[in-house]
């Protein structure tokens, strides 16, 4: 680990003013211990430092800034969390559990209990991909500004099977999944002030910019993650798969949210994790939904339809009819 | 139980240390020891023993602290957080080293220059390796040398990612961790092979260029043998202590009624110590004291004292506690001699303990094996020939044969085998539980399974037809029934997800460290110590010492000190191959004979009466033939003339001699494990729901701990069999899962509910009959999750990991 | 082991150092130096606590926190994680690093009541808070039933990855005095053993929950 | 497969059931399949030559590290 200077910060405008980077740029273009990075619970930033491909010259600590760690449901409005909300929290929130179960599963199935008593929710959507490439300090691939794919060309077995053209890797994190099918909103503040977007325009594929995985800017913090209400007749599921049960990275997630009016669906959101370098909605398959009495049929055509335009690497093609099962029992679990 | 395949033993050893029957004691008794199995026709057998050999011991249950679930004697402080591990040593002074390692699978070092490692403040020692003999050890003259660059010629030629290029010592490990990245090396890279197949081919890259062999040696190993293969290639080994090919294989194939040919492959497999290797070394002029992570406190103090020119005596070993070991941490270990180095360079204590990518990388793996075995069988089930011809890769090392398993197993009187050692640019193997054995079950059970299903019969039953192991047919018995075996048509179950039964078993020899010795100690204040150098590796070693020593003093395994892992105590064996209980036990035992007896003959004199008539027994002496002659163990202490009883022992050779020499005992320790398995057809998830493992480690010493090993045997069995990888770059030659991360190992929810089944095993051998039970509890259980993956699914899987992969790719889903 | 080199106050520091490790430092003129900028025989004078809002390091800062119920100060770099702090400063040597990333849990402690990883957190980042480790888990005098029933089921081998179990598993039982052997699995489903003491572990922490009802 | 009787004393060597002694004293030579070597020198398996260590290697006087076995006694 390298040597750096640490300050804890009392307020968000005041850790925006310290700030200088992401944690992206700081890999990228501010080297050598010149970045000054925020941190939450910092799990995953001193994984990075730890294996020596992140180096910042200052890291800010958010941990003292009151109010970001309060977690609120409200039926007309819905459920908003702070960025340190904790996966924990998460996980052992009954309004969670109760309106929103797809997330509580993927919460419940996060990481181990330790991390998930430490990780917060805004570094969980920060972090930075798990792929064993970009993650060693003895490749410099395209991610932390190199020339070279290793995966594409070399070990890509748990890599991505959309969106594979420039970097396989992909997004760490599982809740996301979640998130993305309740369509979420992310809050970011920033010198500007604030902006909300939905949490499907902030992950970015890398063919947008292969170093960074999202839309945040230098001095912009997750002030707020916001989820809309849940109606009644909403019926939601999540499905990890791993090749461990315990802890253990997915290799393959689906969270389904459909709003059922009776055997019929009126509206669908499909998402894959794992599956690509952004936690990837599948409006295919949701369309082959929408509209349908729900039979083992319709699922079966809606899970075809999910991996079309699937561009498996050389080891990972398993992951299609993983794909396609998960998306079967998962949408089969959720209309229960 | 001698091997009833064996036609003629080639003793691969010296004269001096020629087989042995029986041994002739010039003072001998004739003894009755039990022998078989208690409820299953346990008789006597007679032994011509030592004089000097305790009486023998009655079975398990009329004893009162051997056999008996004792805890274990340092739970207490592993509970606590107070056992002191290697890596938790601080001595006053002390400085951190690391080790700068090769990037590259091949290179040769253009340049090297640690100059500005050794100006980094804070650095006091900089070691780097040179390839000539003695260079290696003292070269470099102390921290204020003058900057140095090397010769080229002198530096290694680096064949893998995470060869050892230099070390430094440093008061911190940030400090170390940083100086070692000043090290300047400029590389000129070359090209490498890491595949087992790529690696045999012509024109693969070569990773010895010249091969010396010793004339006049060309034995078994060393030769480049099949004229198609090239480079890269070592052996065959066609035989071992039990012998060499046997019979006419290919006559025999001819007279089969059916021959089975498959290929099977097994993964690399990496130890995993959860403690890293490493050590503290202490360079003082009148002593070196090396706190070790080792297997083998009396190896690493050899080592070192070979290494360093220094006597024996003024080398001490000392591990208390380890953290894992695993058949990986023999000898001083790169580190153990590089922190020697530095702390004598540096005039401090050198702590030195691999990261753990380190440990990944560079302390050794199972090596991998590709195996083409063919067996003929008859039609009644008759094995008529085995034929296995096996590559395998311990990366710049050798060992990567698949054991002796499709040798020695099953009756056959026509065997023949090939095991070749392939080099490649990877990290040298190291022994790892069970070596070749693991990997030789995977093969062989499966084609067993894949006959019987061939003959209508149920596997487990056939292997009554083809199994002589009198043990391991009853293992099979209670094993079964504890598991409620009922053979199930393979793939019958209906739904995406099945249910599936199988079983494999297993073989391991027993075998004896002869260089085992203890020291018991009677204090006139009425405790008792046990001393030796053997060490606890988590085996629990130091309580099946305690509870042989209480059981002779008559006391509680509690009223026992037992002070072991320093080699200033006499030498105990090194604690692999499953030797450790069946050679320091009766050592240990005999020890607290001696000093019994030299207490009871102070008593006897005090009392008047005959040694013969005196007992020990629930903490008391007392008289047999005289009952108003009793007194507590407390009281008779006190009779000691001088303040402390000693006696030290040796472990004598088998009552009855051994097999082969050597240490080579009669008898195998079989074992019989059954998995259940749950296999998802639409996901290539496998679960292992369930284990009953049998076993048999002759006398059960104490049968918790014997529970606790084989619990472990099974679950390191299920990581082998559907998670661990060690998986490389083919690019970069870098393993790309060198963390706890991405080598996948079991947790708490992979871990399959298991029954132990223990046999109570007597064989008459020593003063305590134990053997050990860390392999056997290892080597059958990949294969038996493997024959019930396939009993689920109705396909076989030929190759491991068993990952939903290739899971879904054997189902043609993929 | 007594000698806290890095937990000092002005007036104890000269006791900080062992004769034999000063007679060592004093032998070797540049390490001396250099060991006073970074090492083992370094002091610093008293400086009062820093505002909360001052740039911490990149050198060694003043970082309070109770552990085991006792308040210690240590002067340690940002960079330091707890683990390491609680290792190397405090000499609380119970807690492992095994894997250093958060995978194997052997280095759990409690923080403020709750399992975490003591190799993932930042020693800075403790400041005021209470951390628990192995060490403190025995109350006067008494092993928490976790601990004894890790005894009684023979619930260690090696021992390593044990001090993070029984944390994991004790903490399991702060929360929740029933649980099941699913909860004893979850509770332990990020803990690593390669001895494979599992089946004891889960064991001993239901059977050390039943002991606690009573 | 006899085993050589003389060999460097810096070679030793681990099979499956424990180590072998180097040096003068006979290599155990139980099962060379699944025997590992390593140099004492480079505590490696290969030789301060850049050879492999192992048995039928490292009895070759002209190997120029070879050292001659030397009785090692308990001092």
């Amino acid at each position: 680990m390298n040597r750096f200077e640490y300050i804890k910060a009392p307020s968000i405008d005041e850790a925006i003013d310290m700030m200088d980077s992401t944690v992206p740029e700081a890999m990228v273009t501010k080297t050598g211990g010149s970045a000054k990075v925020v941190k939450a619970a910092g799990t995953d930033l001193l994984d990075l430092i730890k294996e020596g491909i992140l180096e910042p010259g200052r890291v800010i600590d958010l941990k003292n800034i009151p109010g970001l760690d309060k977690l609120s449901y409200d039926k007309e409005k819905g459920l908003a969390f702070g960025p340190m909300v904790t996966i924990a929290d998460l996980e052992n929130s009954p309004e969670v559990k109760k309106h929103y179960r797809a997330l509580h599963e993927a919460a419940a199935h996060a990481a181990t209990p330790q991390i998930r008593n430490m990780a917060t929710m805004g570094g969980n959507l920060m972090q930075r991909p798990r792929c064993w490439y970009f993650r060693s300090n003895g490749h410099h691939c395209r991610k932390k500004g190199g020339t070279t794919c290793f995966a594409q060309i070399g070990q890509n077995q748990f890599h991505s099977i959309f969106l594979t053209n420039v970097c396989p890797c992909v997004h760490p994190s599982s809740l996301a999944t979640a998130l993305v099918a309740y369509d979420g909103k992310v809050e970011l503040t920033g010198p500007e002030g604030k902006r909300v977007i939905p949490l499907s325009e902030f992950f970015t594929p890398s063919e947008v910019d292969v170093t960074c995985e999202n839309v945040a800017t230098s001095q912009e913090i997750i002030t707020n993650i916001m989820l809309p209400p849940v109606k009644s007749g909403t019926r939601a599921f999540y499905v990890k798969h791993g090749q461990r049960e315990s802890y253990d990275w997915s290799m393959g997630d689906v969270a389904v949210v459909m709003q059922m009016d009776g055997k019929k669906c009126q509206d669908a959101r499909i998402v894959f994790g794992a599956a690509a370098p952004i936690p990837l909605r599948r409006e295919a398959a949701e369309e082959e939904l929408k509209g349908k009495t729900i039979s083992e049929k319709v699922i079966a055509k809606a899970a075809e339809k999910a991996l079309e335009g699937a561009t498996p690497l050389a080891q990972n093609g398993y992951k299609v009819p993983l794909f396609k099962n998960l998306l079967k029992r998962t949408v089969t679990e959720a209309i229960g | 139980m001698a091997n009833p395949n064996k036609k003629k033993i080639v003793l691969p050893v010296a004269p001096d240390n020629q087989a042995h029957g029986p041994v002739k004691h010039l003072h001998s008794k004739k003894v009755k020891l039990p022998y078989g199995v208690p409820g299953h026709g346990l008789t006597e057998m007679e032994r011509e023993v030592s004089i000097d050999e305790p009486p023998p011991l009655p079975i398990n249950e009329k004893l009162n602290v051997v056999g008996k679930r004792t805890k274990r004697a340092d739970a207490i402080y592993k509970v606590t957080g107070t056992a002191k591990y290697t890596s938790d040593i601080q001595l006053p002074g002390m400085l951190y080293g690391k080790f700068l390692r090769s990037p590259h699978p091949h290179a040769r070092i253009k340049s090297l220059d640690v100059s500005a490692a050794r100006r980094y403040p804070g650095v006091h020692a900089v070691h780097v390796l040179k390839m000539e003999p003695g260079g290696s050890v003292e070269r470099d003259s102390g921290h204020d040398a003058p900057a140095e660059t090397y010769n080229i010629e002198e530096l290694p030629l680096l064949r893998y990612v995470g060869q050892p290029i230099a070390a430094v010592a440093a008061e911190s490990q940030y400090i170390a961790d940083e100086a070692a990245r000043l090290i300047k090396v400029e590389y000129e890279t070359r090209p490498f092979v890491l595949e087992l197949d790529k690696a045999r081919q012509k024109g693969a890259p070569i990773v010895f260029e010249k091969v010396i062999e010793d004339e006049g040696n060309e034995g078994d190993v060393g030769v480049t043998a099949a004229e198609d293969q090239e480079g890269n290639l070592r052996g065959p080994s066609t035989g071992s202590f039990l012998g060499g090919p046997r019979g006419d294989v290919e006559k025999a194939f001819a007279e089969a009624d059916f021959v089975l040919e498959r290929e099977f492959r097994t993964q690399v497999q990496t130890h995993c110590c959860l403690e890293t290797h490493g050590v503290v070394a202490d360079w003082q002029p009148d002593m070196l004291t090396v706190y070790a992570s080792t297997q083998n406190t009396a190896g690493v103090r050899d080592d070192l004292a070979e290494l360093f020119g220094l006597p024996k005596s003024k080398v001490r070993v000392i591990t208390e506690y380890m953290g894992g070991g695993f058949g990986s941490k023999f000898g001083a270990g790169h580190y153990g001699v590089m922190a020697t180095i530095l702390s004598k360079k540096a005039g401090r204590p050198v702590k030195l303990m691999l990261s753990r990518e380190e440990e990944h990388i560079s302390a050794g793996n199972r090596p991998n094996s590709h195996q083409m075995l063919k067996m003929g069988f008859k039609n009644d089930g008759k094995i008529t020939a085995i034929d296995l011809t096996s590559y395998g890769t311990a990366g710049v090392g050798l060992g990567a044969g698949v054991g002796r398993i499709a040798q020695d197993m099953y009756e056959c009187p026509n065997f023949r085998t090939a095991q070749y050692d392939v080099f490649t640019h990877a990290g040298p193997g190291a022994a790892f539980r069970a070596p070749g054995n693991v990997q030789g079950v995977f093969s062989v059970e499966q084609m067993i399974d894949e006959a019987a299903e061939r003959l209508g019969l149920d596997p487990l039953k056939y292997r009554d037809v083809i199994d002589k192991h009198e043990v391991r047919k009853l293992m099979r018995l209670k094993g079964a029934e504890a598991f409620g075996w009922e053979y199930k048509k393979p793939g019958s179950d209906p739904g995406p997800i099945k249910r599936g039964f199988g079983m494999a078993q297993g073989q391991w020899t027993r075998f004896i460290n002869l260089n085992s010795s203890a020291t018991v100690r009677i204090n006139k204040d009425g405790s008792v110590a046990v001393m030796s150098s053997v060490q606890d590796i988590g085996t629990g070693t130091k309580t099946i010492l305690a509870q042989v020593v209480a059981e002779e003093l008559g006391l509680a395994a509690e009223d026992i000190t037992v002070k072991i892992g320093d080699t200033l105590y006499p030498d105990g064996p090194g604690s692999g191959g499953s030797v450790t209980a069946g050679s320091i036990t009766p050592a240990v035992r005999n020890a607290a004979y001696k000093a019994k007896m030299d207490l009871l003959g102070q008593v006897a004199g005090a009392w008047d009466v005959e040694i013969g008539d005196l007992e020990m027994k629930n903490g008391d002496v007392y008289s047999r033939s005289d009952s108003s002659k009793k007194m507590s163990f407390g009281e008779a202490v006190k009779k000691m003339r001088t303040n402390q009883i000693m006696a030290t022992a040796s472990r004598p050779d088998d009552y009855g001699g051994f097999e082969i020499g050597n240490g080579i005992g009669y008898g195998r320790l079989g074992s019989v494990q059954f998995a259940e398995v749950l296999v998802d057809t639409e996901t290539g998830f496998i679960k292992v729901e369930r284990v009953v493992a049998a076993h048999s480690c002759g006398r059960p010493l104490n049968p918790m701990q014997v529970e606790s090993q084989i619990n472990g045997g099974v679950i390191m069995g299920v990581g082998y069999a559907l998670y661990e990888d060690r998986i490389l770059d083919l690019n970069t030659g870098h393993q790309i899962n060198a963390n706890l991360d991405q080598y996948k190992l079991p947790y708490s929810k992979e871990i399959p509910k298991i029954e132990t089944v223990i046999i109570e095993h007597y064989g008459a051998f020593s003063s305590t009959d134990a053997s050990g039970i860390g392999e056997p509890a290892n080597i059958p259980t990949a294969g038996a999750i493997a024959n019930a993956v396939y009993n689920a699914i109705g396909v076989r899987l030929y190759e491991l990991p068993m990952t939903p992969q290739k899971v879904l790719t054997a189902l043609g889903v993929s | 082991m007594k000698n806290d080199s890095k937990e000092r106050s002005p007036e104890k520091k000269k006791q900080g150092v062992s004769r034999r490790a000063f007679l060592r430092g004093a032998g070797m003129t540049t390490a001396g130096t250099v060991a006073l900028a970074s090492g083992m025989l370094s002091f610093k004078a008293a400086e009062p606590a820093p505002p909360k809002t001052a740039i911490l390091g990149p050198g060694e800062t003043e970082v309070k926190f109770m552990v085991n119920g006792q308040q210690r100060t240590l002067w340690i770099e940002p960079r330091t994680t707890l683990a390491d702090a609680l290792r190397d400063h405090l000499h609380l040597t119970g807690t492992k690093v095994v894997c250093d990333r958060g995978a194997c849990s052997a280095c759990t402690v409690w923080l403020d009541g709750k399992p975490v990883n003591s190799c993932m957190t930042l020693a800075v980042d403790v400041e005021g808070r209470e951390v628990t480790t192995v060490e403190g888990l025995a109350r006067d005098g008494e092993l928490h039933p976790v601990q004894e029933a890790f005894i009684e089921h023979d619930a260690s081998m090696c021992g390593y990855c044990t001090p993070g179990m029984v944390m994991s598993c004790a903490g399991l039982l702060e929360r929740n005095p029933n649980p099941s052997l699913d909860d004893v699995k979850l509770a332990t489903s990020g803990n690593l053993c390669r001895c494979g003491t599992y089946p004891k572990v889960f064991d001993a922490t239901l059977a050390a929950a039943k002991k606690m009802k009573k | 497969m006899d085993s050589p009787t003389r060999y460097c004393r810096y070679l030793r060597g681990k099979n499956a059931y424990g180590t072998l002694e180097g040096g003068d004293k006979p290599f155990l030579n139980f099962d060379p399949a699944t025997t590992t070597y390593w140099c004492l020198h480079t505590m490696g398996p290969v030789g301060p030559d850049s050879q492999p260590a192992h048995l039928t290697t490292c009895g070759n006087d002209k190997r120029k590290c070879f050292a001659v076995p030397k009785e090692r006694e308990e001092l």
